[in-house]
């Protein structure tokens, strides 16, 4: 089942145990299975294969699914974790916006030979090598802490919305306060403006780089085009078929219409 | 640094350029008229070439035409413009009766004028009801055929048929008008007189359509007199033309004693617009909501029309003249009329070599140079916009394909 | 876990190994009743990485490479949380507290910027070269 | 529910993990059950609309077994996929939408304590995958192979992704005037006479509601914004090569997100489970207690909630069939040109409503606008007075207190 469908059912129940909303459970998870951590395995589970997934797939659009899963488990992590704001910014702003972006790249290029290019099985078993020590390599870091081996204590994290709000126009209101105004930690004003100004200073420039400055010089692409008359009846080479399968609804819309 | 890159010629800038596509739209498409088929090259949704491919719906009613009686071939008038079939056979009834030079009497032409002028209100509630489903409204639709069954519930009172009536003939008409059907005919005009009204608050001063028409698919004057374009289309860009009034002797005096003007926008303003909504100010002479307009003033019209063709018809006691006999010799020589179809002017040509069945039979057909325009109205429009185009021409395959 | 085993077996047995594999207590017990801890998202952070170095050099496709980048961004976002969670720390551990989800949250906004701006590189590319295939973008080769 | 279970002598994890499924079975029933509903109701519609009947041969005088007709037909009919389609995507596509639109269903809260998991993030939860709908769309759209789905998917992408700005910052208000994102919050704040709704609470927000509505039809694919299938142009958009079982779960996405989208207009700005009139309140039952006065008390907030979202999804289908469609730009500039700018006014105008005019001109608005914010602050004004130093509730405490901001909900007048 895709990876969202697990994780509606997660959300259902990963906040029983560290939210503790109404009924008067106790912060640990009964005796019998953890919930949290069948939940944990769960999405994480989703999260690596997908990830996985992504590395393995040919096809570019497969690889953007892929991707829209594991980040989709991902954001159930971060359900998981405590982190309520986060997950659901992730699926907002990451999931629901910058690979919708990414989709859109996929589908305005995706044209029938560049679908899927398939990597030298050289480079595949290079990369297999490269990444398995990498990842021996964090493995090892991250075991070398014991402070990080200890399970979770389940203190059931508080609400983080609103702190994070506060946080972000600089009143820190989840730590005790010592003196200074913002209350210990400095707030993340200044940040927050620049982060801003950024979006917008990116957004605009990508827009200005999107529109297409091409040559006087026609392109390949040009030629083809619009050297083939309006009447199909000749089949137009792969570079002007549209966009979608190799094969498909759109070469036989070009074969003659009668058929 | 902007104006460096605007000044090199070198380099021409606009939006993100996806491939070209040729896309088919059509000959099964729900939103052309029937079958015809569209060929666009579009631009991701701009569309740069239109080519309509016809011949879908093609009979050879012609050349059946060179086989047959002229009064044999009235059903396959019915059957050119199978929306307003008392119309195409008024055409050629006309034009043969031009050929052999014989008159019809005032009974048959008043009946002549009241069954064509109905018609052309049926014809004229369909246009706009499919126009309205080319935009993506269903409503309307239906309004418009629920009138239009009463029409046809008339004529099928007075000749037995609902789309394909071959009454009017060659001599006059197969039968004369049932009693009490002046009655019913007058019942149905004064219902329908506040229904009107509906239909403007549905389509023509909705927001939305005027949005989608306003502006759309503009076929200036020159354009349109030099692809012939003619009827509704015609007058949608000002032109001042209606055969009623314009055309032949022998057609325009079907008409004489009639009061009526021709709808068309002269000098900014519509004969009858006191009754109507006023023109919204985005609306540019010649596009698609002109096009419109057009017909639904040519229904009011019609309606008169109608009225006064019922008195004039009571008004004559003699009997209805009796109709060509099938073996009648055709005089040697050829005959061209051309008739105020709803589409526009339907043209019908015989020639006739001394024996019943004629040499040669042709037919012009409105629709057919009608469409001839729609690649210069669609270019650089959007893909949204090609059905709202075709949709405004209010063309019917079965007359282009014949 | 299966990438676990396959890091012990590729690496040479003679290195000296900081800490030996065997000594994983994690889930030595029935995973699904021992508590969550900060390990095990290390752990996914860890893959996700990797996944995404692996992703970026593996593919041609410019889009491909993005999509490693995205990987990569998101393991690290899992490592933020994962440390600023009261709840998978010990009792009392120092936790990164509300730092770590502000960062995680910058880290979300401006991959959203970096993705703008990497699909509309590669649109131009595309536009002007027909072909989004990396290996062939080599104008500026010498 | 669950201790229901355990008392059963069920281990606990298989006791909780039934409630879980009970809850989730329950929801998904809302979505099948109202999408049975709107088909007839769509039929009839129409029908009055466009001057006929609509059904009434099937299941009596009224044809209200016609749902049920579609779904068999939709059963029996065969689920073809195009011979050049991508297999996964193709089939995957329609589960993918169902989903998201399902998915929005845990945050809504349909009466006092009826709610499938109350979260804190509610609002933004709802909105955020509401937007992964779109996926689902375009992966139909690439997969069917055929040039024009493709257009149908690129141009409901591209409007739904744009629609979701004005629609955001529409959702804000409400959240900004209740001062919480939780709905089950924001639900109650608006109880008692119906001059407490968000809607009259300030000219501001009422306008807010209308651009609310707007987006959300457009967000939905309704009426005049259903550009992904326009009949008369791209025949049937991203779903033209889709029939059977297939097809229909695109139509429970529609029917669901549609719910969806009225029920949170509801909640955020018609009061949710409040009735216009507080006939609980004035017998004196309250919804707190675990009696069974207060399950009837409930069902009635059931049944107000119900009501208001079926009002919006009759409205919607009202709007569709006698308004025209709209072109894809038209669709954008009305998107950019006029939602997004006159929901930032409105919404720079509520803010200052509210910070200038907490009481609001509205007598009946008794409760003090400077609220505590979800308990975290106790400043003198409520809200954070930057000098003096806020006395804070320490994260320990909280955690006794866990997520819902109790301290409003026991006060709240009942």
């Amino acid at each position: 089942m895709t990876g969202m469908l697990d994780m509606d059912i997660s959300s259902m129940t990963h906040v029983i145990v560290p939210a503790l909303a109404t009924t008067a459970l106790p912060a640990l998870p009964m005796a019998g299975i953890n919930w949290h951590s069948v939940l944990f395995l769960l999405f994480a589970g989703l999260a690596c294969g997908f990830a996985v997934g992504v590395v393995a797939a040919d096809n570019v659009v497969r690889m953007a699914l892929y991707l829209v899963f594991s980040l989709g488990a991902t954001a159930g992590l971060f359900f998981l974790a405590g982190a309520e704001f986060l997950g659901a910014m992730q699926l907002m702003i990451y999931v629901g916006g910058t690979l919708v972006l990414l989709v859109f790249g996929v589908m305005l290029t995706a044209q029938a030979p560049f679908v899927s290019i398939k990597p030298s099985s050289s480079d595949r078993t290079l990369a297999a090598v490269a990444g398995a020590s990498l990842l021996a390599l964090l493995l090892t870091a991250a075991f070398s802490v014991d402070a990080w081996m200890a399970p979770g204590a389940g203190v059931v994290p508080a609400p983080t919305a609103t702190p994070l709000g506060m946080a972000l126009v600089g009143v820190r209101v989840d730590t005790p306060p010592s003196g200074s105004p913002s209350g210990g930690h400095a707030g993340y004003m200044l940040p927050f403006e620049i982060v801003s100004v950024h979006l917008l200073v990116v957004l605009v420039g990508a827009a200005y780089l999107a529109r297409a400055k091409r040559r006087r010089t026609p392109r390949a692409i040009d030629a083809v085009a619009s050297a083939m008359p309006v009447e199909p009846a000749v089949v137009a080479t792969a570079a002007v078929v549209a966009p979608g399968r190799p094969t498909g609804g759109a070469k036989s819309a070009l074969v003659g219409g009668g058929r | 640094m902007s104006n460096l890159i605007d000044d090199d010629p070198r380099i021409i800038e606009f939006d993100v350029r996806t491939d070209e596509m040729l896309v088919n739209m059509g000959p099964q498409h729900p939103s052309t008229h029937g079958v015809l088929r569209l060929v666009l090259r579009t631009d991701g949704e701009i569309v740069s070439e239109t080519e309509p491919h016809i011949g879908y719906l093609h009979r050879c009613a012609e050349k059946i035409g060179e086989n047959v009686s002229p009064r044999q071939w009235i059903p396959y008038t019915d059957r050119l413009d199978y929306l307003a079939a008392m119309n195409m056979n008024l055409g050629w009834a006309l034009t043969v009766e031009k050929l052999m030079r014989h008159g019809v009497g005032e009974k048959a032409r008043h009946l002549r004028v009241l069954i064509a002028e109905l018609n052309r209100i049926a014809s004229h509630l369909v246009g706009m009801g499919a126009y309205g489903l080319d935009l993506g409204t269903f409503s309307p639709f239906l309004y418009a055929f629920r009138e239009r069954e009463k029409i046809l519930d008339l004529f099928e009172e007075a000749c037995g048929a609902r789309l394909t009536y071959s009454y009017i003939t060659v001599g006059g008409a197969t039968a004369d008008l049932p009693s009490g059907w002046l009655q019913k005919c007058e019942a149905f005009l004064d219902q329908f007189e506040p229904i009107i009204k509906e239909y403007h608050a549905l389509l023509t001063t909705n927001a939305i359509f005027v949005k989608r028409t306003a502006g759309v698919g503009v076929l200036s004057r020159e354009m349109a007199i030099d692809y012939g374009c003619s009827g509704p289309v015609l007058r949608g860009s000002g032109v001042d033309q209606d055969m009623r009034r314009d055309g032949e002797s022998l057609y325009t005096g079907m008409y004489d004693g009639y009061a009526f003007e021709v709808a068309v926008q002269k000098d900014g303003r519509y004969p009858r617009d006191h009754t109507y909504p006023s023109v919204p100010k985005e609306v540019v002479l010649g596009d698609c909501w002109h096009r419109f307009f057009v017909r639904m003033l040519e229904v009011v019209q019609s309606m008169d029309l109608v009225r006064q063709s019922i008195d004039r018809y009571a008004a004559c006691r003699e009997p209805l003249g009796e109709p060509l006999k099938l073996a009648e010799k055709l005089p040697v020589g050829d005959a061209y009329l051309e008739t105020e179809a709803p589409k526009g002017q339907m043209g019908f040509y015989i020639v006739g070599n001394g024996t019943s069945i004629p040499w040669r039979v042709r037919a012009r057909s409105s629709s057919f140079s009608n469409l001839s325009v729609t690649h210069e109205l669609c270019r650089g429009c959007l893909i949204a916009d090609v059905p709202a185009i075709v949709g405004s021409l209010d063309i019917v395959m079965g007359e282009i394909d014949r | 876990m299966m990438n676990v085993s396959v890091a012990a077996s590729i690496l040479p047995s003679g290195l000296p190994l900081p800490v030996s594999f065997g000594m994983i207590p994690l889930f030595a017990a029935n995973p699904f009743t021992e508590p969550v801890g900060v390990i095990h998202y290390l752990i996914v952070g860890a893959v996700l990485f990797t996944a995404g170095i692996a992703c970026m050099t593996l593919k041609r496709n410019a889009l491909g490479i993005l999509m490693g980048i995205e990987l990569v961004l998101n393991g690290a976002n899992i490592n933020f949380v994962a440390f600023s969670s009261s709840y998978l720390r010990a009792e009392g551990a120092p936790t990164l507290g509300l730092d770590g989800q502000v960062v995680a949250l910058f880290v979300i906004l401006l991959a959203a910027a970096e993705a703008a701006v990497a699909l509309a590189i590669t649109l131009n590319f595309y536009n002007n070269h027909a072909t989004v295939d990396v290996d062939r973008a080599d104008d500026l080769k010498g | 529910m669950a201790d229901f279970l355990i008392g059963l002598g069920l281990p606990g994890w298989l006791a909780w993990s039934i409630a879980a499924l009970v809850a989730a079975i329950l929801l998904l029933n809302v979505i099948a059950g109202g999408a049975l509903v709107f088909i007839w109701a769509e039929r009839k519609i129409a029908a009055r609309i466009q001057d006929r009947l609509g059904p009434t041969r099937t299941g009596g005088r009224f044809g209200w077994l016609q749902s049920l007709a579609d779904g068999i037909k939709l059963l029996a009919k065969e689920d073809l996929m195009p011979e050049g389609a991508d297999g996964l995507l193709f089939r995957l596509a329609p589960y993918v939408s169902f989903c998201a639109s399902f998915c929005a269903f845990i945050a809504l809260p349909f009466a006092f304590d009826v709610v499938g998991q109350r979260l804190n993030v509610g609002v933004f939860f709802v909105v955020a995958v509401l937007g992964l709908e779109v996926f689902g769309v375009i992966l139909a759209g690439y997969a069917s192979a055929s040039k024009w789905s493709l257009f149908g998917a690129m141009r409901e992408a591209a409007q739904v992704v744009s629609y979701e700005v004005p629609l955001g910052m529409c959702v804000v208000v409400p959240v900004m005037l209740a001062g919480t994102m939780d709905l089950v919050t924001i639900a109650e704040k608006q109880s008692g006479w119906m001059s407490n709704w968000y809607l009259f609470h300030d000219p501001f927000t009422f306008v807010i509601f209308w651009i609310y509505v707007t987006c959300a039809v457009a967000s939905v694919n309704r009426a005049p914004f259903d550009l992904a299938e326009a009949e008369s142009e791209l025949v049937a958009g991203f779903h033209t090569e889709y029939s059977g079982l297939r097809w229909s779960f695109f139509f429970m996405a529609e029917y669901g997100s549609m719910f969806l989208v009225s029920a949170l207009a509801a909640v955020l700005f018609l009061g949710g489970w409040n009735g216009p009139v507080p006939v609980a309140q004035l017998v004196g039952l309250s919804e707190g207690t675990g009696d069974s006065a207060a399950y009837f008390v409930r069902l009635l907030g059931l049944a107000n909630l119900i009501g208001k979202a079926t009002f919006g999804v009759l409205l919607m289908m009202w709007v569709r069939w006698t308004l025209p469609r709209l072109r894809i730009d038209q669709v954008m500039t009305t998107c950019l040109k006029y939602c997004t700018p006159i929901a930032a006014v409105m919404f720079a105008g509520a803010m200052f409503w509210q910070l200038f005019l907490p009481g609001g001109l509205l007598p009946g608005w008794s409760r003090p606008a400077g609220e505590i914010r979800e308990g975290w602050l106790e400043g003198p004004g409520g809200l954070p007075a930057t000098s003096a130093p806020a006395v804070v509730r320490s994260a320990g405490v909280a955690a006794a207190e866990p997520s819902d901001s109790s301290g409003l909900a026991k006060r709240s007048p009942r």
